[in-house]
């Protein structure tokens, strides 16, 4: 991870959209989590994304204002379903 | 504390971890897979979870519920493929009475199902799979356009 | 069909014989003896029944439950002398969601005290006994003037 | 058991109070569960019981006016406390 990028973790239907687990984003596409989102729905799979995903960051729901520094974990979560 | 497993869940183990000689009441819910979902039949299920999350999330579930009630509590969640029939989740809670037994084993349930990090992939019997939405109106996520 | 035994209850098979392919959904109560009660350190308990009217009653009880939720249901309460942390009463539902699992699961234990004729007597660190009356202020019966 | 008489079977702190698990009662002087509770409460014992204890005729609660016939099982309930 490059100091300036942001990793993104995704799970269930979100990383199927993506085909992948987590994808890594410059910090200034994403410099909160609304923006963050924005720019993942421009990427290939994302259209399916929706406007508002439940977001993670650093394991507590956050969210869209949300500022985002280096470091920060953040994670895609599609509606729970445990139980 | 690992509150995921992969393996089975031996909840017998939990109703006896959370007794006690000044707790009467003890409650347990046992979530298992159902044969069926929204009209169709279910052969089996996967689950997945973000697994850090998940941990810390139940942690502070149980640490709501206990100081809320004066109860001890024991909570695990499953991962991975299950059958019909096997425990996906299982909530043991014991106390001095059965009021805050059923009203701790409840909200840790309820609360389980709407915070803690954990999808489920549904399969059935005529092959197919979704992925579950319990916020959709079909219980079941859209297909990605592909 | 005996659902008062004088033997320990065997509280996991109870709800492995509630489980079932569309019963994703179960409930388990425990009463236990507990070590004090209404400010006494209590060590033991006996219970006692009017064992076919306790056995016709409960048999009753369970035809209200299952008549008003889709449940199974089992339920076992133990006679004789019972230690601290012995099990006294089990009560197992399963059904297709937990609202009626526990909803039934509640009724029945609460129905169960109120309704089926069962005495307890507890035996106290101070070496003494007496019966226990729920309905009396102090939780006890009143000793007999002899 | 004479043809004319009830049998009353007692439980727990009831059995104590009258040193026995079972009383026969002449009929004529338990023609209703309110007249047996009263024949019942001059016996030797019988003077802590309730004025209007929890009776069960055939394995079914009771009220006091309930007519009771010979071959009856009429029992005297404590306040239950199982569970």
């Amino acid at each position: 991870m490059m100091r300036d990028e942001i990793t993104v973790l995704m799970f269930a239907r979100y990383a199927e959209l993506f085909g992948a687990t987590a994808i890594q984003v410059p910090r200034f596409d994403a410099a909160t989590v609304g923006a963050l989102i924005e720019h993942l729905r421009r990427l290939p799979g994302g259209q399916a994304l929706p406007e508002r995903p439940l977001v993670a960051v650093n394991q507590q729901q956050a969210s869209s204002d949300r500022p985002l520094v280096a470091g920060d974990e953040v994670a895609l979560l599609p509606p729970m379903a445990g139980g | 504390m690992n509150r995921l497993t992969d393996s089975a869940i031996d909840w017998s183990e939990l109703v006896e971890a959370t007794a006690g000689p000044g707790r009467g009441a003890q409650a347990l819910f046992l979530g298992t897979v159902r044969d069926h979902h929204a009209g169709r039949a279910v052969v089996g299920l996967e689950y997945s979870a973000y697994g850090a999350m998940a941990e810390s999330t139940l942690e502070a579930l149980i640490g709501e519920a206990t100081a809320r009630w004066p109860v001890a509590v024991e909570v695990r969640h499953r991962l991975g493929r299950l059958e019909v029939g096997d425990v996906a989740v299982a909530v043991a809670v014991a106390g001095g009475h059965r009021d805050e037994a059923f009203a701790a084993c409840r909200f840790l349930i309820e609360e389980l199902k709407k915070r803690v990090p954990i999808w489920k992939r549904e399969r059935y019997a005529d092959g197919t799979e979704a992925w579950v939405d319990p916020t959709a109106p079909t219980g079941r996520a859209p297909e990605p356009a592909r």
